[in-house]
């Protein structure tokens, strides 16, 4: 990867819970220590479970939060110290569609009115015709232009969120569960739109998501997260997982035919607590192949010449 | 927002209490804006010998015990009711907006110094705050409508400051964050518009809260001194011929209770209309 | 539970220091020299002194402040500056009254209201609820000094069945305590009303249905309680909204008590009067909310275990 | 045949959301309901359990019969004596289906006592027991416990255990994993699967997710737009739909062998109840419809068990 467009860097967040009398402060790592590249054009997808942090280190990477350690790289330039002018330039070249097509739009404002906010906030005349094409990029009729978010069903609102993201056309675009509140009819549809715009604008996508089978037909790369951590990087959608986190999920994941059921005996228990985290491997507990080793000492992310990496004591051969 | 507000409004229009509440409300701004005009009588022209007259052509409801015309003592009264209470619930309603906002949208130290004051304050009754303040002001119009005004600040600040925080928290705003909008630009787009409706709902409601608290403190003595008539010092000079002449306090009350009636319904028929459209929404 | 309210009462004492402040600053705040204004005009040189020496008024403003909060704390309240007698006689003299008063009416309230809520919102939109927030519209927009008056006129006067005001026996509290009772009940009633039907509506109401219970044992066994959780909430924050009901109402039926004395003092600018009223109608306020979210406690399990 | 739904209809106020829905479960079969929201498959669950006059919905035709006993025919009373003793019900989102302020076990404990007759002591050792076939570490500790202290996926085992303690025929459950993670949610179905085959208990799976019912069901009704566009053995179902709009269901999940692009949805949306179109529902998304089916409501084809209401059926063209 010669020029990656985004870089991360030891990126890592920590969140303090408000203090409660005569308690000790909380505080939990939702993003630790995760360092990724991604180069142009590339379609990375990350993948875990609620409360994995995949979502904060969505925002991380646009800094919408600050991260308490750990730098990030768009195009040669440290986000993570520009000024809030050189910031809001910086905006222009990157995105985000929202999960909740409900609460993203504003209901005071027309379509009209959300597609020529990122101009204004920029302080940016809307050009003409643009909005136009922005509807129609998003495959909506331009006659909705002036109607009201209410006024639309959850497939077409998050079209608008799509071409809201689009509008300032930016290069880089994060997606956070952008289906996870759709119909699987409408999801479909969105992810077929998304793919489109990505072959017509050359866009680079980070792909937030909690249904590997989703990810594996979107993505060109895989990250699997777990507890804050990197645990795997699928280096393309078919390759074959070897830390047993990520064979888990997959296994979890129920196929759409009778004939091929699962008959594998789930994994037990639940993702351990943020406030105490145990001081190896996080998915020790919950593991058959884990050892003493693995409750203790925490495993590296291990890269291979082929792009894998995992974080595992004892990795699936 | 106009035909926004224009829609809302006539569908809390469309009931039948809805049009009784606001025709009432219509006659008492009436009655109030042009007391000078619709009335034969000066407010404060004593006539003794007219003293204690009951209900008649002359004097619709009577006269007080220096022989007063009830109803244009009621007329001028709602002059001096209402302007204080809308005055003052203006004062409550831009300050708690100001106030709330800073502290809904900073956080941080602002935001828990101002919460501390205004829970403390909140959890004391509004009788009592005011009662403080006309002891620190002095009685009289501008002691009860700073009183009022102060006692009230504490409600908006906390609505303004609730509003500011969840819609915060919604996505819209982070979009805009993400498009590279600034603070200011996001509270002026976002968050004041979006809580100017709720808050100017409650600020009608607290009106009638209000004008109940103008009363007390006019019965009480402290409001508007003699002879200015307002509702409240009517009733509280009328309490001394309570058995004698009852209507003294009678149609003052009558007047309060209506005008209060009337702002809860038509309130609530506003907030009843707006959340048909939200659910329209979310439908 | 005992290291619960011993956490609670620890964070009122904040709260009570800024209030005493504030209460404090009054003697500052009004027109005039504190020391005027704590003595009769025509005061000798000597009570002068006495009072200047007494609270350290050439002291700094927050040495002044610890010192009278030190006297009052010992219960020493100050000398009436009317009356000639010390505050804490006249403040003893009337509490126990407001006590009952306030006491009987919240009890009213809070039983009818209850009631009449969930009665209303088991009648939701028929005729029963209609009724009864029809009721709870008057009681929520009468003045209570108004409606005082009214009922003297219509129960004392004209039907003779109570005193028409004092504080002879049990007959005299009747008038007084529906008059706050029912500004007390609207709030009470239309607060469960909302809570009931906002409980009825979640989820687990579902699952009740669907395990076979009747209607009646889910709405009183358990509607009931997680809708009591936001009443006890409003009202342990709106005791002082009906101790200020209470206010106007004694002085409407001419009852000693402390709205009665603080009103008297306030036209009379008698300071340290004022300021002893406020301060025990605070110290209400305060542990009203103190027995509130104690109540809270004992009925929300995520409370005790320090959640939310 | 335990339950058969026959030409069922329900009102909500003046709209019709559901219209004619008929289909029938054996003892011990796993029936999926699926359909994408706003299909009327939670309507469903809430008619058969009689919960629909909650949400102001009243059943306005058809019949709903249980082991020969028309339920929609019962007074408020003895439909009540149905719920928790032979029909159990288990709700979407574990997190609020249950009462915060009462301990885990007393809301498992009533259905027994009430249902069984069972004094306290009785109905707590069958709460434990339950709570260790559901593979709850600590019962004991647990049933002591309040919900605010279980997670949503050990949440949704009470509401499980909940559900068996009254011996039922026929547990209704809508969308029981839809709010729990991916693998909390393989553990669930695989538990739940796993105790309604040993009790020989009936389930009714409510749920949106094609690739639960391939794993789950034994047979499936799919719903859309308020009307039963298909019912059938599950094999059968997504070897060879008869309704396009099962195809264009199961071709919205995303499979590993499938290439990029492959991928593309149903065009539009499920109408609301107030803009349902005329003749089949389906037709404004449908890559087969024909001015038939602008015009004509397909009738429910019924052959043997299964049945299917469409125009031009996949299955006439391949036989």
């Amino acid at each position: 990867m010669a020029d990656p467009l985004i870089t991360l860097d030891g990126v890592t967040r920590r969140f303090d819970m408000p203090r409660r009398f005569g308690q000790p402060a909380l505080s939990m790592l939702a993003v630790d220590g995760v360092s990724v590249r991604i180069a142009r054009g590339e379609v990375v997808g990350v993948v875990g479970e609620s409360g994995c942090g995949k979502s904060t280190l969505a925002r991380l990477v646009l800094r919408l939060i600050e991260p308490s350690a750990g730098t990030v790289t768009f195009d040669g330039t440290d986000l993570t110290d520009l000024s809030a002018d050189k910031m809001r330039l910086a905006r222009r070249r990157m995105s985000m569609v929202f999960q909740d097509p409900y609460s993203s739009l504003d209901p005071r404002y027309t379509l009209e009115d959300v597609l020529s906010e990122p101009f204004r906030a920029q302080g940016l005349k809307v050009p003409p015709g643009r909005i136009d094409e922005l509807l129609t990029a998003v495959g909506l009729s331009n006659r909705l232009a002036h109607a009201y978010p209410h006024q639309l069903s959850g497939g077409q609102r998050q079209r608008v969120g799509i071409a809201r993201a689009l509008a300032l056309s930016p290069e880089f675009m994060v997606l956070d569960e952008p289906t996870a509140s759709l119909d699987v009819s409408i999801q479909a549809q969105i992810i077929d739109l998304l793919l489109r715009l990505a072959g017509e604008r050359s866009l680079t996508y980070l792909f937030i998501s909690h249904d590997l089978g989703l990810v594996s037909y979107f993505c060109d790369r895989i990250l699997v997260m777990y507890f804050g951590r990197i645990v795997e990087v699928l280096p393309g959608p078919k390759a074959v997982p070897r830390h047993p986190y990520t064979r888990a999920l997959m296994d979890s994941s129920f196929v759409p035919d009778p004939a091929a059921r699962r008959t594998l005996v789930p994994i037990t228990g639940e993702p351990p607590s943020v406030h105490t985290p145990p001081p190896g491997c996080a998915f020790a507990a919950r593991c058959i192949r884990a050892s003493d080793s693995c409750r203790t000492t925490r495993p590296p992310l291990a890269e291979t010449p082929d792009g894998a990496a995992v974080a595992c004591h004892h990795p699936i051969a | 927002m106009i035909d926004r507000s224009l829609s809302v409004l006539k569908v809390a229009l469309g009931s039948f209490k809805g049009r009784v509440a606001a025709a009432w409300l219509l006659v008492v701004i009436v009655a109030a804006v042009f007391a000078p005009l619709l009335t034969p009588y000066a407010y404060d022209l004593q006539t003794l010998s007219q003293a204690f007259q009951p209900p008649s052509a002359s004097h619709w409801l009577g006269t007080d015990e220096f022989g007063r015309d009830l109803m244009t003592r009621l007329m001028y009264g709602a002059r001096t009711s209402l302007s204080v209470s809308v005055v003052a619930i203006g004062l409550s309603v831009s300050l708690g907006l100001v106030f709330g906002a800073i502290a809904g949208y900073f956080g941080g130290r602002v935001d828990r110094a101002i919460t501390v004051v205004v829970d403390l304050t909140w959890s004391f009754p509004e009788i009592l705050l005011a009662l403080i303040l006309v002891a620190i002001i002095g009685p009289g119009v501008t002691g009860t409508l700073l009183a009022i005004g102060v006692a009230y600040l504490a409600q908006f600040t906390r609505l303004a400051r609730g509003q500011i925080m969840s819609l915060r928290s919604e996505t819209f705003v982070e979009a805009a964050r993400s498009l590279g909008a600034s603070d200011s630009f996001i509270l002026a787009h976002h968050l004041i518009p979006n809580t100017l409706a709720p808050v100017l709902v409650t600020a009608m409601l607290a009106t009638g809260d209000a004008i109940i608290l103008e009363a007390t403190l006019g019965f009480f003595g402290l409001g508007a001194q003699p002879p200015t008539p307002s509702w409240g010092g009517m009733m509280s000079s009328g309490t001394a011929q309570l058995f004698r002449a009852p209507g003294i306090i009678l149609f003052p009350g009558l007047a309060v209770a209506l005008t209060v009636i009337a702002i809860n319904i038509f309130g609530d028929a506003l907030v009843a209309a707006m959340d048909v459209r939200s659910r329209e929404r979310k439908a | 539970m005992f290291t619960y309210v011993l956490k609670r009462l620890l964070t009122l004492v904040p709260v009570f220091l800024a209030v005493s402040f504030v209460i404090f600053m009054i003697l500052h705040l009004i027109p005039g020299n504190p020391v005027d204004n704590l003595l009769r005009v025509g005061s000798s040189p000597d009570m002068r002194a006495e009072i200047e020496a007494k609270y350290g008024l050439d002291r700094p403003l927050l040495v002044q402040y610890v010192i009278w909060l030190f006297h009052v704390l010992q219960g020493d309240l100050g000398t009436a500056i009317v009356a000639r007698r010390p505050v804490a006689t006249i403040i003893g003299g009337a509490l126990p009254y407001s006590l009952q008063l306030g006491g009987a009416a919240l009890l009213f309230s809070s039983t009818l209201g209850i009631l009449l809520g969930i009665v209303a919102a088991w009648f939701r939109d028929r005729w029963p609820d209609q009724a009864i927030m029809g009721g709870v519209l008057l009681g929520s927009t009468l003045p209570s000094f108004w409606m005082g008056l009214l009922f003297i006129l219509f129960f004392a006067v004209w039907l003779g069945w109570f005193p028409v005001s004092g504080v002879r026996g049990w007959q005299s509290l009747v008038l007084p305590v529906l008059t706050i009772g029912f500004g007390g009940t609207a709030l009470v009633t239309r607060v469960t009303r909302v809570a009931m039907v906002d409980a009825g509506g979640r989820d687990f109401v579902l699952l009740l249905h669907a395990k076979g219970l009747s209607p009646l044992r889910i709405a009183l066994g358990h509607v009931l309680r997680v809708a009591l959780l936001p009443v006890v909430t409003i009202l342990s924050l709106r005791i002082g909204w009906i101790l200020g009901g209470a206010v106007t109402v004694e002085v409407v039926f001419a009852r000693p008590g402390l709205g009665t004395t603080l009103i008297k003092a306030l036209s009379q600018h008698d300071y340290p009067v004022v300021q002893a009223c406020l301060l025990m109608l605070s110290v209400a306020v305060m542990l009203g909310t103190l027995i509130g979210d104690v109540l809270q406690a004992l009925l929300d399990p995520r409370m005790r275990h320090g959640h939310r | 045949m335990l339950l058969g739904v026959d030409t069922l209809s329900v009102s909500i106020g003046g709209a019709m959301p559901l219209e004619g829905i008929r289909f029938d479960i054996r003892k011990g079969e796993i029936v999926g309901i699926v359909g994408e929201s706003g299909s009327g498959k939670s309507l469903t669950a809430l008619a058969i359990t009689g919960l629909l006059p909650l949400i102001g919905g009243r059943v306005s035709a058809g019949s709903i019969s249980f082991e020969g006993t028309d339920l929609t025919k019962l007074s408020p009373r003895e439909r009540r004596a149905y719920n928790g003793r032979r029909i159990g019900f288990i709700t979407q989102n574990p997190m609020t289906a249950l009462d915060p302020l009462q301990r885990i076990g007393e809301q498992v404990d009533v259905v027994s006592r009430l249902h069984l007759g069972l004094p306290p002591h009785a109905a707590r050792a069958r709460t434990v027991e339950l709570f260790r076939q559901m593979r709850i570490a600590a019962p004991e500790a647990i049933a002591e416990a309040y919900p605010h202290q279980l997670s949503g996926g050990m949440k949704q085992r009470v509401v499980i255990a909940m559900a068996l303690a009254g011996e039922p025929d026929l547990i209704v459950a809508d969308e029981p994993t839809t709010a729990l993670d991916v693998t909390v949610q393989a553990q669930i179905i695989h538990l739940l699967a796993e105790e309604v085959r040993n009790r020989h208990i009936a389930l009714m799976m409510i749920t949106h997710d094609m690739s639960i019912v391939a794993q789950l069901c034994d047979r499936v009704a799919v719903l859309y737009a308020g009307r039963v566009a298909e019912v059938s053995d599950v094999r059968a179902l997504f070897a060879h739909p008869a309704h396009p709009y099962t195809r264009a269901l199961i071709d919205c999940i995303p499979r590993p062998d499938m290439a990029r692009g492959a991928l593309t949805g149903i065009p539009g949306a499920v109408p609301a109840v107030a803009d349902y179109p005329s003749g089949c529902r389906f037709h404004p998304r449908c890559p087969r419809a024909t001015d038939l089916c602008r015009t004509q409501v397909p009738a429910l084809v019924t052959d043997g068990r299964d049945s299917h209401a469409c125009h031009h059926s996949l299955r006439d063209t391949h036989g």
